[in-house]
C-alpha cells in the first residue's frame, strides 16, 4: 500500500486551512501552508514512484489502490480508487513539480495583491482536483477532477472579480467548457452502456479484445465525444476561444492552469483512452486534423498580438495543437513528451512574462516595453532559454519533442509535416517577436522597471534549466510499456528542415524587430486585409456571437419564454388552479366548520366500509 | 377467576368511559380516562401482554394523561355549559353510532373464527424480550420512522408553546 | 361464537374483549360528537385509540403472535407525539382566543 | 400451605412493619436533623422521644378535619387517598431477601415478584403525581394550584432521567424482575469485590446510581426539590388546605415513596441482600459486632449517665441490642436474618442520605430545577446509557 490518497489530500488540507481560516492567518502562515502542502505532495510523489521503482525500470503495469465503493446501484458500481502507471507518473511529476515551482513564484508575485489567502486556497484546490484527475482509475473519478479543475480555472480567471472583463472571461471559460463537458459526459454514458463499467482497466481490456473497426462505429462515437471534451478543456478548434481571454487571471494562474497543467488534461485524457482511439482510425484522423488546424490558426493569430500574455496564450493553443497532432498521428508518447517539455518552457514563458509585467508594475502591452534586458537581466536570460526551447533549436527540450511529433506526422501524411514545419517557423517568429519587442530596442514605457525578488527568479532559473535540458529525459522510452514506439527509420533531413524553419523564424523576427523596426508597419499596411483579419483573431468571437449566442438568446426569449412558458406552462398551472377552485366552491357546502359534523361524516364512511367488508366479505 | 377479573375490569373500563362522556368538567373526564387506562392495563395483563400493560401505565397514564391534567390545571378551564348538540350530531351522530355498534357486534359474532377462551398465561409471547426482539428486527424501519416522528413532534410542541420573542 | 348469557363461565371468549373494545370505541366517538371542550374531545380520541389497542392485543392473543403488541406500542408512541403537539396547539388557541369551546374555533369557515 | 393464606400472612407482616417504619422514619428524620443542627430533637414523649410517632398519630387523628368551603369536594377527598395508595402499592413487589423454607413452607421473602417489576415501579411512581396535582387543583387556592402545577411538571421532567438511569444497569443484568436483578448481583470479583451494579463490569453503574438518587429526590419531592411544598414561597404548597388525617396521609405517601426509592436503589445498584464481602471472611459477624457494640455503648452511657433517667432506659436498650446480636448467632434463623440485615442496612443508609441532604442543602429555584433536569440530568443519563450499551455490546 503506497497511500496514494495522500498526494491529493495534502493540497486539499491546504485549501481547507487557508480557505476556512485564511482571513485570520498572517501571510507567512498562508505561504507555509499553501506552498508546503504542494511541496509535500511533490515529495510524496517522488517517494511513491521510488517505492514503485518507477525510475529503475519498474512499474511495468498499472498499480491500483481501492479505497471504497462510492456508488453501488444495480449494474452501476463506481468505486473510488487511484491508479498509477507510467503515464500517470509523468503527469504527476509535471503537475506537482511545476505546480510547486509556480506556487513558490506566486508568493512573490502576489505579495501586493488583495485576497491573498483566497488566491492560494483556490490554487491548492486546483492542485487537489488536478491530482484527482490524473490519479483517477475510472471515468467518473477522472470526470470529478475534470469538473473540479474547470471550477478552479473559473474562480481564478475571475480572481479580480471587481473588473468586469475578468468575470466575463471567467464565465466565458466556464460556459465554453460546459459544451466540451457535455460531449465528455455523453462519451461516459456510451462507455457505460457499451461496456457496462467505467473502470479503465476493465474497459480497455475489453477493447483490446475487439477488432479495429474500419468505418464509423461505437469506438468512433466514443472517441469523437471524448474529443469534444478534450477540445473544450485543451482549447482546440472550435472551442479554443476561452483560453486567450483566460489571461485575465493572475499570471501564475495563467502559467499553472492555462499553460502547464489543466489545458493539457485533454491530451492526457486522449492518451489515457488511447486504446479506444486506436480502434477507430477515423477518430485519430480527426484528432490529427483538429490539432494541425489549431496549431496553424493559433500561430497565425499569435503573429499580430500586442499583449505579451495574449501572444503566449495563442502559442499555448498552438502547442496544444501540436500535441493533438502527435496523438492523432499515433505518436502518443511524443504527445506526452511534448506535453512535459511544453509545461516547462511555457510555464517559464508565462512566469517570465509575469516577471516583466511585475517589473513594469502591471504593463502588458508590448508596445510599451523594449530595451528591458539591461534592467531585468535574469528575466531576460531565462526568457531567452524558453524562447530557444520553444523554437525547437537543438539541443534544447522543444527540439526533441516537436521533432518526434513532426516525424510521426510525416510518416502519417507528408503534407501534415509541411504545415507543421511552417507552423514551427511561425512559432519561433512570434515568440521571438515578443521577446525582441520586450527586451531589445529602446525603452518605450514610462514606468520604472525593477528586477523581481529572488523568490520569483529562482523558479525561473530552475524552469530555465529544465526547458534547456528537459529534452534528455527520454519520456518515450519511459512510456514504452504503454505506447510502443513506432519502428521504422526516420530520414535525417526532416530534422534539418524543421530546425531550419525554427532558426529562420528567429532570424526573421530579429530582422523585423531589431534591425529595421519600421518594416512590420509597412508590411502590415501592404497586406492590410490579412493583417486586420489576423489582428482580430479571424473574427471568430464575433462569428460565434452571431451564429450561436444571438439565435440562442432570441430563440429562448421569443419561443420558449413568450410561448412555451407563459402560454403553455402557466396556462396549464392556472387552469388547474381555477378548476380546483370551481370544484372547491361546490364542495364548500359540506364544510360546516363544525368538527363534530366532520366526525359524523367520517363515522358514516367507516360504517359503510365495515358494512361492505362485513356483508360482501373482505376483498382478498 | 379469569372471567371474574375480566368482568371487574371491563366494568371499571365501561363505567369510566361513560363517565368521561357525561362529565362536564374536563378534569373529571381526564381522571375517568385514567381509570379506563388502568383497567385496560389489567386486561392486557390477562391477555399476556405484560410489557404493553406496563407501557400503558408508564406512557398513557403516567405521562400523557399527566400532561392533560397539567394543561387543564394550567388553563384552569371551568366546566362547560350545557352542550347544545348540533343538528349534525343529533340527527346523524347518535343513530349512526348505534348502527355502528350493532354492526360491530354482528361482525364480531359472525365473522370471527371461534377460538378458545382467554386464560391467563396461555400466551407468553408478550414479554419485554419478545417485543424488543421483533421491534428491532422485523419492525426496525417503522421504529426508526416513529423516532423521527417523535422528534418532529417535540420540535413542533416547542415552536407552538414558546413565548413570542419580539 | 355467539354470546351466551347465563352462569358465568370460568373464562370468557376473546370476542368479549372485542366487544368491550367496540363499546369503548363507541363511547369515544360519542364523546367526540357530544362534548364541546377541546380537551375533552381530545381525550375522547385517546379513548378510541385505547379501544383499538385492546383489539390489537386481543387479536395478538388469538393469533399467538407478538405483532399486535408492536402495533399498539406504535399507537402509544404516536399518541404521545400527538398529545404533545395537540396540547401545544390547544395552549396556543387558548392564548389567542381565551376559549376552549370547539365550535368557537371555526374561523376556517368562509 | 394454602397460597392465599400464605399471601395474607406475608402481607400482614410486611404491612405491619412497613407502617411502623413509616411512622418511625419521621422520628429518625427529626432526630438526625436535630443533631445535624446541634439540637436534641424530640425527647419529651417516651425515652428519647421514642413514643413521639405514636403521639403524632394520635394528634393527627384527633385533630379537627377542616373542610374549606371553596374546595372541589370529590377530588379534595380523593387526592390524599390516591397519593397514599400509589405510594404503598410499590412495596408489594419489593423482594427483601432470598427464597427460604420455614417449617416446610417454601416461600420467597417479599410479597410477590413481577417479571416486569421495574416497569411496574416506574408506572406506579408516574401515577403518584395525580395525588399531588389533584390536591393542588381541588384546594382551589393559588398557592396550592402552584404547588400542584410545579409537582406535575417536575415529576414529568424527572421521570425521564430516572427511567434512563434505571435502564443502564438493566442492560447489564438483562432482566426486569427485581428478584432476578438482585440475584444477578450475587458473587464477587477476585473473591472480595462484590458484583453489585455499581461495581459490575463492563461498566460500573456508579453514575446511574447517582443520577437515580437525584431523580429519586425529585420524584419524592424531597429537599432540594421540594418546590411543591416550598414553605416560604407557597406557604405549604399543595397540602396547604389539608388538615388532620388527610394531611398525615400526604406525609405517609412521601415517606413511603422515600422507602420505595431506597429499596429500588438497593436492589438495582447495591446488590439487594447480598453482603458486602463474602461469608468466608466473616461478613456474617458484622451485624453481631454492630449490635453488640451498640449494646456496650448503651451500658457505658448508663454507667455515667447524661440525664437521670438514662440510668434506667439505656440498660434496657443495651439488653435489647445484645439480644439482637445473640439472635444473629442462632444458626436456624441466621440465614433468614442475615439477608434481611444487609437489605435493611443498605436501605437505611440511603434513607439517612435523604435526611442528611435535607438537613444540608438549600432549595432550588424553579427555573434552576427545570434547567437542571433537561440540560444536565437528561444528557448525562443518555450518555451513560450509550456508553453502557456500547460496552455491553463489545464485551458480552
Amino acid at each position: 500500500m503506497q497511500q496514494l490518497w495522500l498526494i491529493p489530500i495534502l493540497p486539499l488540507l491546504g485549501f481547507l486551512l487557508n480557505g476556512l481560516f485564511g482571513k485570520r492567518f498572517s501571510k507567512p502562515v498562508i505561504n507555509t501552508i499553501a506552498v508546503g502542502s504542494v511541496v509535500l505532495s511533490f515529495l510524496w510523489v517522488l517517494k511513491t514512484l521510488t517505492g514503485l521503482s518507477a525510475f529503475s525500470g519498474g512499474l511495468e503495469e498499472t498499480y491500483k489502490e481501492h479505497y471504497y465503493t462510492w456508488i453501488q446501484s444495480g449494474a452501476l458500481n463506481i468505486s473510488v480508487d487511484f491508479a498509477i502507471d507510467r503515464l500517470t507518473a509523468v503527469m504527476l511529476m509535471v503537475v506537482t513539480g511545476v505546480g510547486a515551482l509556480i506556487h513558490i513564484y506566486a508568493v512573490g508575485y502576489m505579495a501586493h495583491e488583495g485576497g491573498y489567502y483566497r488566491f492560494f486556497a483556490y490554487l491548492n484546490l486546483f492542485m487537489f482536483f488536478m491530482l484527482i484527475l490524473v490519479l483517477g482509475a475510472n471515468f467518473l473519478i477522472l470526470f470529478v477532477g475534470w469538473e473540479g479543475v474547470g471550477l478552479c480555472s473559473y474562480l481564478l480567471i475571475g480572481f479580480y472579480f471587481l473588473e468586469k472583463f475578468a468575470t466575463d472571461a471567467g464565465n466565458k471559460a466556464f460556459i465554453v467548457n460546459r459544451i466540451g463537458d457535455f460531449g465528455f459526459v455523453l462519451a461516459i454514458f456510451l462507455v457505460f452502456i457499451h461496456f457496462g463499467t467505467l473502470d479503465f482497466a476493465t474497459v480497455f481490456a475489453q477493447v483490446r479484445g475487439m477488432p479495429v473497426e474500419a468505418s464509423a462505429g461505437i469506438f468512433t462515437a466514443i472517441s469523437l465525444l471524448l474529443l469534444v471534451g478534450a477540445t473544450g478543456k485543451s482549447a482546440q478548434i472550435p472551442l479554443y476561444v476561452w483560453l486567450p481571454d483566460a489571461m485575465a487571471g493572475p499570471t501564475p494562474v495563467s502559467a499553472l492552469i492555462h499553460a502547464a497543467t489543466m489545458v493539457t488534461a485533454g491530451v492526457y485524457m486522449i492518451a489515457r483512452t488511447s486504446q479506444i482511439y486506436l480502434h477507430s482510425t477515423n477518430a485519430l484522423e480527426i484528432v490529427a486534423l483538429v490539432g494541425l488546424t489549431t496549431a496553424f490558426v493559433a500561430a497565425t493569430i499569435g503573429l499580430a498580438q500586442n499583449d505579451i500574455k495574449k501572444v503566449f496564450a495563442y502559442s499555448t493553443v498552438s502547442q496544444l495543437g501540436y500535441m493533438f497532432l502527435g496523438l492523432g498521428t499515433g505518436a502518443f508518447s511524443a504527445g506526452i513528451f511534448h506535453l512535459m517539455t511544453h509545461a516547462f518552457f511555457k510555464a517559464l514563458l508565462f512566469l517570465g512574462a509575469g516577471s516583466v509585467i511585475h517589473a513594469l508594475s502591471g504593463e502588458q502591452d508590448l508596445r510599451q516595453m523594449g530595451g528591458l534586458r539591461k534592467h531585468i537581466p535574469i528575466t531576460f536570460v531565462t526568457l531567452m532559454c524558453a524562447g530557444v526551447a520553444i523554437a525547437g533549436v537543438p539541443p534544447f527540450s522543444g527540439y526533441h519533442s516537436k521533432d518526434m511529433i513532426l516525424e510521426a506526422a510525416y510518416q502519417h501524411a507528408p503534407w501534415m509535416y509541411w504545415v507543421g514545419v511552417f507552423t514551427a517557423g511561425m512559432t519561433a517568429f512570434y515568440v521571438f517577436r515578443a521577446l525582441f519587442l520586450c527586451f531589445f530596442g529602446k525603452y518605450r514605457g514610462h514606468h520604472h522597471p525593477h528586477e523581481s525578488p529572488a523568490v520569483m527568479w529562482m523558479p525561473l532559473a530552475i524552469l530555465a534549466l529544465l526547458s534547456l535540458g528537459g529534452g534528455y529525459i527520454n519520456v518515450p522510452k519511459f512510456l514504452e510499456p504503454i505506447f510502443p514506439l513506432a519502428e521504422g527509420g526516420t530520414e535525417p533531413w526532416l530534422t534539418y528542415v524543421s530546425v531550419a524553419a525554427g532558426l529562420g523564424g528567429i532570424a526573421l523576427a530579429y530582422l523585423f524587430y531589431v534591425l529595421s523596426p519600421s518594416l512590420p508597419e509597412s508590411l502590415a499596411n501592404s497586406f492590410k486585409g490579412v493583417y486586420t483579419l489576423i489582428y482580430n483573431k479571424y473574427f471568430v468571437d464575433e462569428f460565434y456571437d452571431a451564429a450561436v449566442v444571438e439565435p440562442m438568446v432570441d430563440g429562448s426569449r421569443q419561443l420558449l419564454w413568450r410561448v412555451g412558458d407563459t402560454r403553455l406552462i402557466d396556462g396549464f398551472a392556472n387552469g388547474i388552479g381555477t378548476t380546483a377552485r370551481g370544484i372547491g366552491g361546490i364542495l364548500r357546502r359540506a364544510q360546516s366548520g363544525y368538527i363534530r359534523s366532520y366526525a359524523a361524516w367520517v363515522l358514516a364512511g367507516a360504517i359503510l366500509a365495515i358494512a361492505y367488508i362485513g356483508f360482501m366479505g373482505a376483498p382478498r | 377467576m379469569d372471567a371474574l377479573l375480566f368482568m371487574i375490569f371491563a366494568a371499571i373500563a365501561v363505567i369510566c368511559g361513560i363517565n368521561l362522556v357525561v362529565q362536564t368538567h374536563p378534569i373529571s373526564s381526564a381522571l375517568s380516562l385514567v381509570g379506563v387506562m388502568g383497567a385496560l392495563a389489567a386486561l392486557y395483563l390477562l391477555l399476556g401482554g405484560e410489557f404493553i400493560a406496563a407501557a400503558q401505565l408508564v406512557v398513557y397514564a403516567g405521562a400523557i394523561m399527566v400532561l392533560f391534567v397539567f394543561v387543564i390545571m394550567l388553563l384552569n378551564a371551568g366546566a362547560e355549559k350545557k352542550p347544545k348538540i348540533r343538528p349534525m350530531g343529533k340527527y346523524l351522530g347518535a343513530p349512526l353510532l348505534l348502527l355502528f355498534f350493532g354492526m360491530m357486534a354482528y361482525l364480531i359474532q359472525q365473522i370471527l373464527p371461534s377460538s378458545p377462551p382467554v386464560v391467563f398465561g396461555a400466551f407468553q409471547g408478550g414479554t419485554a424480550a419478545d417485543i424488543g426482539r421483533s421491534l428491532f428486527t422485523v419492525y426496525l424501519l417503522p421504529f426508526e420512522v416513529t423516532s423521527v416522528l417523535i422528534l418532529i413532534a417535540i420540535l413542533g410542541a416547542i415552536v407552538l408553546a414558546r413565548k413570542e420573542v419580539d | 361464537m355467539p354470546l351466551h348469557f347465563g352462569p358465568l363461565p370460568a373464562a370468557v371468549p376473546p370476542s368479549w374483549y372485542l366487544m368491550l373494545s367496540a363499546i369503548l370505541f363507541a363511547l369515544g366517538v360519542l364523546g367526540f360528537l357530544l362534548r364541546r371542550n377541546i380537551i375533552t374531545v381530545f381525550m375522547s380520541i385517546e379513548l378510541m385509540l385505547n379501544a383499538v389497542n385492546l383489539s390489537f392485543i386481543t387479536f395478538s392473543y388469538m393469533l399467538k403472535r407478538v405483532d399486535g403488541h408492536i402495533f399498539s406500542f406504535f399507537v402509544m408512541v404516536v399518541a404521545a407525539a400527538e398529545a404533545a403537539v395537540g396540547l401545544a396547539i390547544i395552549l396556543t388557541v387558548f392564548k389567542n382566543r381565551q376559549t376552549l369551546e370547539i365550535d368557537e374555533v371555526s374561523s376556517l369557515k368562509n | 400451605m394454602n397460597y392465599y393464606l400464605l399471601s395474607l400472612i406475608k402481607t400482614a407482616i410486611v404491612v405491619g412493619i412497613f407502617m411502623h417504619v413509616l411512622a418511625y422514619l419521621q422520628w429518625i428524620e427529626r432526630k438526625v436533623i436535630a443533631h445535624v443542627q446541634l439540637r436534641v430533637g424530640p425527647r419529651r414523649v417516651g425515652p428519647h422521644g421514642l413514643l413521639q410517632p405514636l403521639a403524632d398519630v394520635i394528634k393527627l387523628i384527633t385533630k379537627e378535619d377542616i373542610l374549606p368551603s371553596h374546595v372541589n369536594k370529590v377530588f379534595y377527598f380523593m387526592a390524599p387517598f390516591i397519593a397514599v395508595t400509589f405510594a404503598l402499592i410499590s412495596i408489594s413487589i419489593i423482594p427483601f431477601g432470598p427464597e427460604i423454607t420455614i417449617g416446610g413452607v417454601h416461600t420467597a421473602m417479599g410479597l410477590t415478584d413481577l417479571n416486569i417489576g421495574v416497569l411496574f415501579i416506574l408506572g406506579i411512581s408516574g401515577l403518584g403525581v395525580y395525588g399531588v396535582a389533584l390536591a393542588g387543583w381541588a384546594s382551589n387556592n393559588k398557592y396550592a394550584l402552584m404547588g400542584g402545577l410545579r409537582s406535575s411538571a417536575q415529576m414529568i421532567s424527572y421521570e425521564l432521567p430516572m427511567a434512563l438511569a434505571l435502564a443502564a444497569p438493566l442492560l447489564i443484568l438483562n432482566t426486569l424482575s427485581l428478584r432476578e436483578i438482585a440475584n444477578g448481583q450475587a458473587g464477587f470479583y477476585l473473591g472480595f469485590i462484590p458484583r453489585w451494579s455499581i461495581f459490575q463490569m463492563p461498566f460500573p453503574q456508579i453514575f446511574s446510581f447517582i443520577l437515580f438518587l437525584i431523580a429519586g429526590f425529585a420524584e419524592t419531592n424531597r429537599v432540594p426539590f421540594d418546590l411543591p411544598e416550598a414553605e416560604n414561597e407557597l406557604v405549604a404548597g399543595f397540602h396547604v388546605e389539608y388538615a388532620s388525617m388527610k394531611f398525615a396521609s400526604f406525609f405517609m405517601a412521601e415517606y413511603a415513596n422515600m422507602v420505595t426509592v431506597s429499596c429500588i436503589a438497593t436492589l438495582l445498584f447495591l446488590g439487594g441482600w447480598h453482603p458486602i464481602f463474602p461469608e468466608k471472611f466473616g461478613s456474617g459477624l458484622i451485624p453481631v459486632a454492630i449490635f453488640a457494640a451498640s449494646g456496650a455503648l448503651c451500658f457505658f452511657h448508663a454507667a455515667n449517665p447524661a440525664r437521670p433517667f438514662d440510668r434506667v432506659t439505656l440498660p434496657v436498650f443495651g439488653v435489647l441490642f445484645l439480644g439482637a446480636a445473640g439472635l444473629f448467632l442462632v444458626p436456624p434463623i441466621q440465614f433468614i436474618l442475615l439477608p434481611l440485615f444487609w437489605f435493611c442496612a443498605k436501605v437505611l443508609i440511603i434513607l439517612f442520605v435523604f435526611i442528611w441532604v435535607r438537613a444540608t442543602l438549600p432549595r432550588f429555584r424553579y427555573d434552576q430545577l427545570m434547567r437542571f433536569a433537561w440540560t444536565f440530568m437528561f444528557p448525562v443519563a443518555l450518555v451513560n446509557l450509550f456508553i453502557t450499551a456500547l460496552l455491553v455490546a463489545l464485551f458480552p
